[in-house]
């Protein structure tokens, strides 16, 4: 259904204006992470750019929720639940290894329970993807079948051809129920220049076959490899947070008066050690390696069984961020024989 | 570099030592931690400006304490520090967390390091820490590697000031603060970096009662950004790590150094300056300040 | 009108806890109380057994139950029960409170006093003085914004109310 | 959990502020509470039957009592719970008396604070855990520091009662000041006549054991455990050979380079010497300071004198250790007498009083050794500037005492009455002489003790002027002192031959020393500090730790003997049963959490902490933990706060109960 059309920056940016002006929310690669834009002079549109140090993970999946509120009474409990905030959310300017990531994540939380909080924050989503033009030693997204040029998860995908000008591919219905009103924005397209300058795109080179890594890891459970990884890793949650499509969560109550309180989700990383910890005070994750395998193999092996989808984009934020420079593109690379 | 490699080698090959704790190589400007058992793999450690990770943070992991510990008792580990991190390693003996005599300190003669991965090393990115740097060489080490050189002028521009913030009225500096929390993830990559930060259980992870809330609210980040700063106050060798590793740049050394400064100014003390010192908190002067009460 | 009286207007009163030592302010608020002296009725007591033993977690928790000021009290120096308990209390409040300051937290929010036995009057003097500074520097909106985030009203009181006033109704009706 | 709340109108204490029929009725509606109900005394035995009836019916759990402070009735109304099969320690006290009813005047704000109150003490005792008592063993030996009157009255009633007394006196001999006194007020009777007698006793005495010329160097433990450290200094005479011949003395060479202390300096003594002729021990001490031997090596004469060979130069000082169950502090005081204000003291002098200046500017005990037929003048008054017999003496009280700009704001309270006998033994004596005293006040509160005053006034027609002297100087042999007569209104100018100057107590210049190695608090003066001003007065605030003396406060000796006896009794009493039960109150390590920082243990006020080895399998120590032990712990909750991943919880103060308290505002 791709319909290609020509946009001008200044037009790009007057929707976004609008989009400002009645009221929804804008967000874009700022300096370390989406933010919400206020003004569209802060937009930046920037294809050279890597990654925000984190994902616009947390508008869809928030780092903390309230799931319900709770009331005790004498000899009662009165529970109300959470409304979610379903207001429209544009995501202007998103990595092609961004633009998937809901998509991946949505299959966890509708297999068994359907999160309502993220189906309806997801639902509101317009992601206007825009391709990559640079790529550093950390990214890896051809690698998990993702490209520079990838409209995978987009509404819209934006190419940019010159400083001033983009290609705009229409690439779902939702987005173009979004565009539709700014029809008079939008020029026919010169798709002659766009495919030379996607046929330019700078491809990171593949690092490994994931086919082969989900093989590996389904025999080497046990590998003196992870041992490495375990005394270097300081059991942080950096990769999961910055990660895209983590998702795992905790739920905790939380009383804000002696009576009230609420019922928090919260982003929970599994690399922190007591994150498997039992009441019992088993840890069957006692120790780091035994997480980091946890880590590799739900991204590439568990995932892929149960959903079979990845769980990693290839846009290099956790090694990018790691604080003690853990690559995983070199350790999923080195999960072969 | 080559110095150091051969000294390694030679302490793992005559078993002196059960490891060596260093710095490896990885990428143009960017060095990662590594934990060298193999006499052989020695040759892998390396020394330069890109040396930033606070490696004595390992000195007090359940992993790394497990390697030196033997039936026959525990074994020597090596570490390579610069002359700042010695002083995490002084406040650690203090707190009686590792013990000199169990310990190879194997220093850098430091000229000063980047503030982040990735950057070129001149004066426009040298690390904050460095630029008031004076000491670039430890007499407390086992040995020291490389020549001393200069630090470059610090020719870049801090993105806070503290003595800026200080000046801010009350309710502005809440303000600032508030914002910056709000960032917060809880990714505790502070904590995981801190080579002071070694409960075996941290405050913000007990929930019985749940001193700290766990989410990632305004409540909850301020409350653990501030406790982390009380918790590190006085113990704070200002390393830097903690902003570094952090992934939504919270000025987070603004609130160490100030407790650091505040620490001097009330009681005359400076973290990680001598084992012999008594510690901050867990010692008292009855000519401490009264001025706060009424 | 100056701040007081605008926040009094308001009909609001602060709250105020303090974390006392069992030996010399508990017993001096006790003397208070036996010498019939006067004070406002904001301050609600926390009795632990010495000063050294309040953690500053408390006075966090004090704030985000809604607390607009804190006091915390002990014996004087050299007067600790415990001989030392209130002098690692001072250096630990002096690192706290330039902290919490810091952070921007007025420093009438805070404040520390040492009360002995034999000082109702002071004990009196000091909450009062506490009441009203916080009087004049009102509610503690820094931490009530961050207190309000994600917290819903309940609408079951607004039920309790109905009822009460129907049963009023009902009583004045006959 | 089923949660009684009693409400106590006391009789109109608190009803009369509290709405207590409502504050009851309000709390009946908090989650957990089971029952609750107002009564007009709930401490009467209606009111605590009323409790007992309530737990029967409505089978409760634990009680919150909203009455008076806990400091009044807690006690009672754990004993009721206990009496109705409640643990005691799940009782709690809302103080709706001294902390509302009685300090707030308004009828709404002061019930809704009730209100807040009982609230929090139901969320803090739904957390409460029961406790039970700690047993302790106790070992039955007491030490007392300190061999003056005190400690000997103390020693001797302990051991009289069977137990074991290790008595510790730092100077060669035992017997303090009083040893010291001519005669004692207001009897008139000699003071060691009746002081030698008890110092022989405790010398002979089975069950005490004398360590002269020995100081404490540390106590640890905690009440019935103490481990005290003695250091006995080195005498370099043999004691065990030694038979006090004193031989050795009058053969040392060394004549006049050294002071007598016992004789306030007012003699000299030889570098071999026994402090006065009836110590106990009766064993010379050699002072290295002075002795040939140690100056030169040479000398001996002493070694040659004596023929037991009981000279040991080389002997060291020797550290040994005493297990003791009860500790007695009886350190005495000294006598405050600055001429001018010495380095480092924060006490300011007289000096213009002339003392060090002027030699027959003395003070009182000075005045006790030329008065004593023991003494330097054996009894006769002469000065000690020239020998002569003085017509003209002035008595000055409180020199130092009463006088904050000196730095010294208390009475010393035995000036007045020693001040009178001096100037009656000196009349007495010198028949033509002529007494004056200037006095602020006459304090002569005690048995017969007024009467003795007057005696002097009137019998012995010593001449009281109040007033205060401004100054003392020296003109023609004679010194003027120069004051006001402030009855009269008249200033004063005497001519006097000698001046006495009745100087403060205070407190040893080491006592806070061996306060911090005994563990006990003092004041700003250094006195030691006692438990309960009134109800304590021989209970140091450290348990198992007994004051006695003027080591308090000013003390005559009637009151230091009195105070001696109550301190050596309260020892009796504590080893009356082999195990003491304490207070639950007590700190507890959760050993898999702590990370071994000891920041618990230096900030523990009392050593409770101890270093515990975790051992991997091959028997290495893989983590150092802190335990406390529960016997020395007091309960102060220090550590708990200290500690940074809150390894540690108080008893009975857990933190997770202080949370729901403060989540209950």
């Amino acid at each position: 259904m791709t319909e290609e059309k020509l946009i001008l920056k200044e037009d790009l940016l007057r929707i976004c204006d609008d989009v400002i002006k009645k009221g929804d929310t804008l967000l874009a690669p700022g300096k370390s992470e989406y933010v919400i834009v206020k003004d569209v002079s802060e937009i930046k549109l920037d294809p050279e750019a890597l990654p925000t140090k984190i994902s616009f993970k947390s508008y869809v999946f928030p780092k903390s929720e309230p799931v319900l509120y709770y009331k005790r009474s004498k000899n009662d409990v009165t529970l109300i639940d959470a409304d979610v905030n379903g207001r429209k959310i544009v995501v202007l300017g998103a990595k092609p290894c961004d633009t998937g990531s809901i998509d991946i994540m949505k299959d966890l939380f509708n297999w068994d329970y359907r999160d309502e909080f993220f189906n309806l924050r997801a639902k509101h989503f317009i992601m206007i993807g825009m391709m990559c033009k640079t790529h550093d030693e950390y990214c890896f997204c051809t690698s998990v079948g993702c490209s520079p040029v990838s409209e995978n998860g987009s509404d819209l995908f934006l190419i940019p051809l010159s400083d001033k000008e983009f290609a705009l591919r229409i690439v779902t219905e939702k987005g173009r129920e979004f565009i539709e009103p700014y029809f008079r924005f939008l020029c026919d397209a010169d798709t002659k220049r766009t495919e030379e300058v996607l046929s330019a795109a700078k491809n990171p080179e593949t690092a490994f076959d994931p086919d082969e890594v989900h093989e590996w890891l389904g025999r080497n459970f046990e590998s003196p490899k992870w041992d490495g990884i375990g005394e270097v890793c300081l059991s942080c949650a950096q990769c999961a947070f910055a990660c895209p499509v983590c998702h795992c969560f905790d739920i905790v109550d939380e009383d804000y008066s002696y009576s009230e309180g609420r019922r928090m989700k919260n982003w929970d990383g599994c690399q922190f050690g007591h994150f498997t910890l039992h009441a019992s005070g088993h840890n069957p994750r006692d120790i780091q390696s035994k997480r980091y395998r946890q880590r590799i193999n739900h991204k590439f092996r568990y995932y892929v069984d149960k959903f079979g989808k990845i769980l990693c984009t290839g846009c290099g934020r956790c090694s990018r961020g790691c604080p003690v420079s853990i690559d995983i593109k070199e350790i999923v690379s080195n999960c072969k024989d | 570099m080559d110095e150091l490699r051969r000294f390694a080698r030679e302490l793992l090959l005559k078993k002196e030592v059960a490891a060596v704790i260093g710095y490896e190589q990885v990428g143009e400007a960017r060095t990662r931690p590594v934990v060298i058992t193999d006499p052989d793999e020695c040759r892998r450690l390396v020394l330069n400006e890109y040396c930033l990770n606070n490696l004595v943070v390992y000195l007090n992991r359940a992993r790394i304490k497990a390697l030196a510990r033997s039936k026959e008792g525990i074994r020597k580990l090596a570490v390579v520090a610069k002359p700042c991190d010695i002083r995490s390693i002084v406040a650690l003996i203090q707190e009686n967390q590792i013990r000199r005599e169990n310990l190879m300190i194997l220093s850098m003669n430091c000229h000063g390091v980047v503030r982040d991965f990735g950057c070129e090393f001149n004066g426009d990115n040298l690390a904050a820490k460095c630029i008031s740097c004076n000491t670039q060489s430890s007499t407390y080490a086992d040995k020291s590697f490389g020549e001393v050189r200069e630090i470059p002028k610090f020719t870049g521009k801090l993105e806070y000031d503290l003595s800026e913030i200080e000046q801010l009225p009350p309710s502005k500096r809440m303000e600032f603060f508030r914002e910056q929390f709000d960032k917060c993830i809880k990714c505790y990559a502070c904590r995981a970096v801190c080579p002071l930060c070694y409960c075996q259980r941290c405050i913000t992870d007990k929930t019985i009662p749940r001193w700290i809330e766990s989410s990632s609210h305004s409540r909850g980040n301020f409350a653990w950004n501030i406790v982390r700063a009380l918790h590190l106050s006085g113990r704070c060798t200002g390393c830097g790590e903690c902003e570094r590793a952090c992934p939504m740049d919270i000025p987070l050394s603004l609130l160490n150094r100030k407790m650091a400064m505040k620490s001097k100014e009330l009681f005359g003390y400076e973290s990680g300056k001598s084992t012999d010192n008594p510690t901050l908190v867990g010692s008292y002067d009855q000519k401490d300040s009264d001025e706060l009460f009424m | 009108m100056d701040n007081k009286e605008k926040h009094i207007e308001n009909g609001w009163e602060p709250k105020i806890v303090a974390f006392v030592c069992n030996w010399c302010t508990y017993a001096g608020a006790d003397l208070a109380g036996t010498s019939r002296l006067k004070y406002p009725a904001n301050m609600k007591i926390i009795r632990v057994m010495c000063s050294g033993a309040v953690d500053p977690v408390f006075i966090l928790k004090a704030f985000e139950r809604g607390a607009d000021g804190v006091l915390v009290s002990g014996c004087h120096p050299n007067d600790c029960h415990y001989n030392a308990g209130n002098f690692h209390a001072r250096r630990r409040w002096d690192l706290f409170h330039a902290l919490l300051d810091f952070a921007g937290i007025e420093k009438e929010r805070l404040q520390f006093s040492w009360i002995s036995a034999s000082e109702g009057k002071k004990f009196a003097d000091v909450v009062t003085k506490i009441t009203n500074d916080i009087k004049m520097i009102g509610p503690f909106k820094g931490y009530q914004e961050m207190n309000r985030q994600f917290t819903t009203e309940f609408p079951e009181q607004e039920k309790e109310k109905l009822v009460q006033q129907c049963t009023e109704a009902e009583a004045v009706n006959g | 959990m089923k949660i009684g709340v009693f409400i106590c109108h006391c009789g109109e204490n608190i009803s009369r502020t509290v709405d207590c029929p409502r504050v009851a009725e309000t709390c009946e509606k908090i989650p957990g509470v089971e029952f609750s109900i107002d009564y007009k005394y709930m401490c009467s035995d209606p009111g605590q039957k009323l409790i007992k009836d309530a737990v029967e019916i409505h089978k409760l759990d634990a009680i919150v009592v909203g009455s008076c402070s806990p400091n009044m009735h807690e006690r009672t109304f754990r004993s009721a719970a206990v009496a109705a099969g409640i643990n005691p320690f799940l009782v709690e006290i809302a103080n709706l008396r001294e902390h509302c009813s009685w300090v707030h005047e308004d009828v709404e704000s002061a019930t809704q604070k009730a209100i807040e109150l009982v609230r929090m003490a139901v969320e803090k005792v739904k957390r409460d855990k029961p406790l039970s008592k700690i047993k302790v063993p106790v070992t039955k030996r007491v030490l007392v520091i300190g061999g003056g009157i005190a400690g000997i009255q103390a020693a001797l009633d302990v051991a009289n009662a069977g137990y074991d007394v290790v008595l510790v006196e730092k100077e060669p001999s035992i017997g303090g000041h009083m040893s010291q006194l001519s005669e004692t007020f207001p009897t008139l009777d000699c003071s060691q006549c009746i002081l030698t007698p008890r110092m022989v006793e405790v010398n002979q005495h089975p069950r005490i054991k004398l360590l002269t010329y020995s100081e404490v160097e540390k106590i640890e433990g905690f009440i019935g455990n103490f481990k005290a450290t003695i250091r006995k200094k080195a005498r370099h005479i043999n004691e065990d050979i030694c038979s006090g011949c004193g031989q050795c003395v009058s053969k040392c060479p060394i004549k006049k380079k050294a002071f007598s202390s016992f004789e306030e300096g007012l003699a000299y003594r030889p570098a071999v010497y026994i402090p006065f002729p009836q110590a106990v021990p009766n064993i010379p001490v050699i002072d290295e300071s002075v002795c040939t031997y140690y100056r030169n090596g040479k000398c001996g004469m002493c070694v040659k004198a004596c023929d037991r060979q009981a000279i040991d130069f080389d002997q060291k000082d020797t550290m040994m250790v005493a297990d003791v169950g009860a500790v007695i502090v009886a350190t005495g005081y000294k006598l405050y007498s600055i001429g001018k204000q010495p380095l480092g003291s924060k006490y300011k002098g007289y000096g213009e009083y002339g003392y060090g200046k002027y030699k027959d500017v003395i003070d009182g005990l000075q005045f006790e050794r030329i008065a004593s037929a023991s003494g330097p003048t054996s009894g006769e008054i002469k000065r000690p500037s020239d020998g002569k017999e003085p017509k003209k003496i002035v008595f000055i009280q409180c020199v130092g005492s009463r006088d904050p700009a000196k730095g010294i704001s208390y009475c010393s309270k035995i000036c007045c009455m020693y001040t009178a006998k001096q100037a009656m033994l000196f009349r007495h004596k010198v028949h033509d002489g002529e007494a004056y005293v200037f006095y602020m006040d006459i304090r002569a509160g005690g048995k017969m003790y007024e009467e003795f005053v007057r005696r002097a006034i009137e019998e012995d027609h010593v001449n009281y002027i109040r007033g205060r002297v401004s100054r003392i100087y020296e003109e023609n042999g004679k010194y003027i002192v120069k004051g006001e007569d402030t009855i009269a209104g008249v200033p004063v100018n005497i001519d006097a031959d000698m001046v006495v100057l009745a100087s403060a107590m205070i407190p040893h210049d080491n006592a806070p020393g061996l306060a911090q190695k005994v563990g006990i608090p003092y004041d700003k003066y250094g006195f030691y500090n006692e438990s309960h001003p009134k109800l304590k007065p021989v209970e140091s605030t450290t348990a198992g730790v007994f004051l006695a003396g003027a080591c308090n406060a000013p003390r005559d000796i009637p009151e230091s003997v009195a105070m001696a006896s109550a301190a050596a009794s309260k020892a009796i009493i504590l080893f009356s049963s082999d195990s003491l039960e304490r207070e639950p109150v007590v700190a507890r390590v959760n050993e898999d959490l702590c990370a071994g920082c000891f920041y618990c243990r230096k900030v523990c006020p009392f050593g409770a902490v101890e270093v515990r080895d975790i051992k991997d399998m091959n028997g290495v120590v893989y983590k150092e933990v802190a335990y406390i032990n529960q016997g020395v712990c007091q309960g102060c909750g220090t550590c708990t706060a200290t500690c940074l991943s809150k390894s540690i919880e108080l008893a009975g103060f857990n933190n997770e109960e202080i949370f729901a308290e403060i989540a209950a505002l």
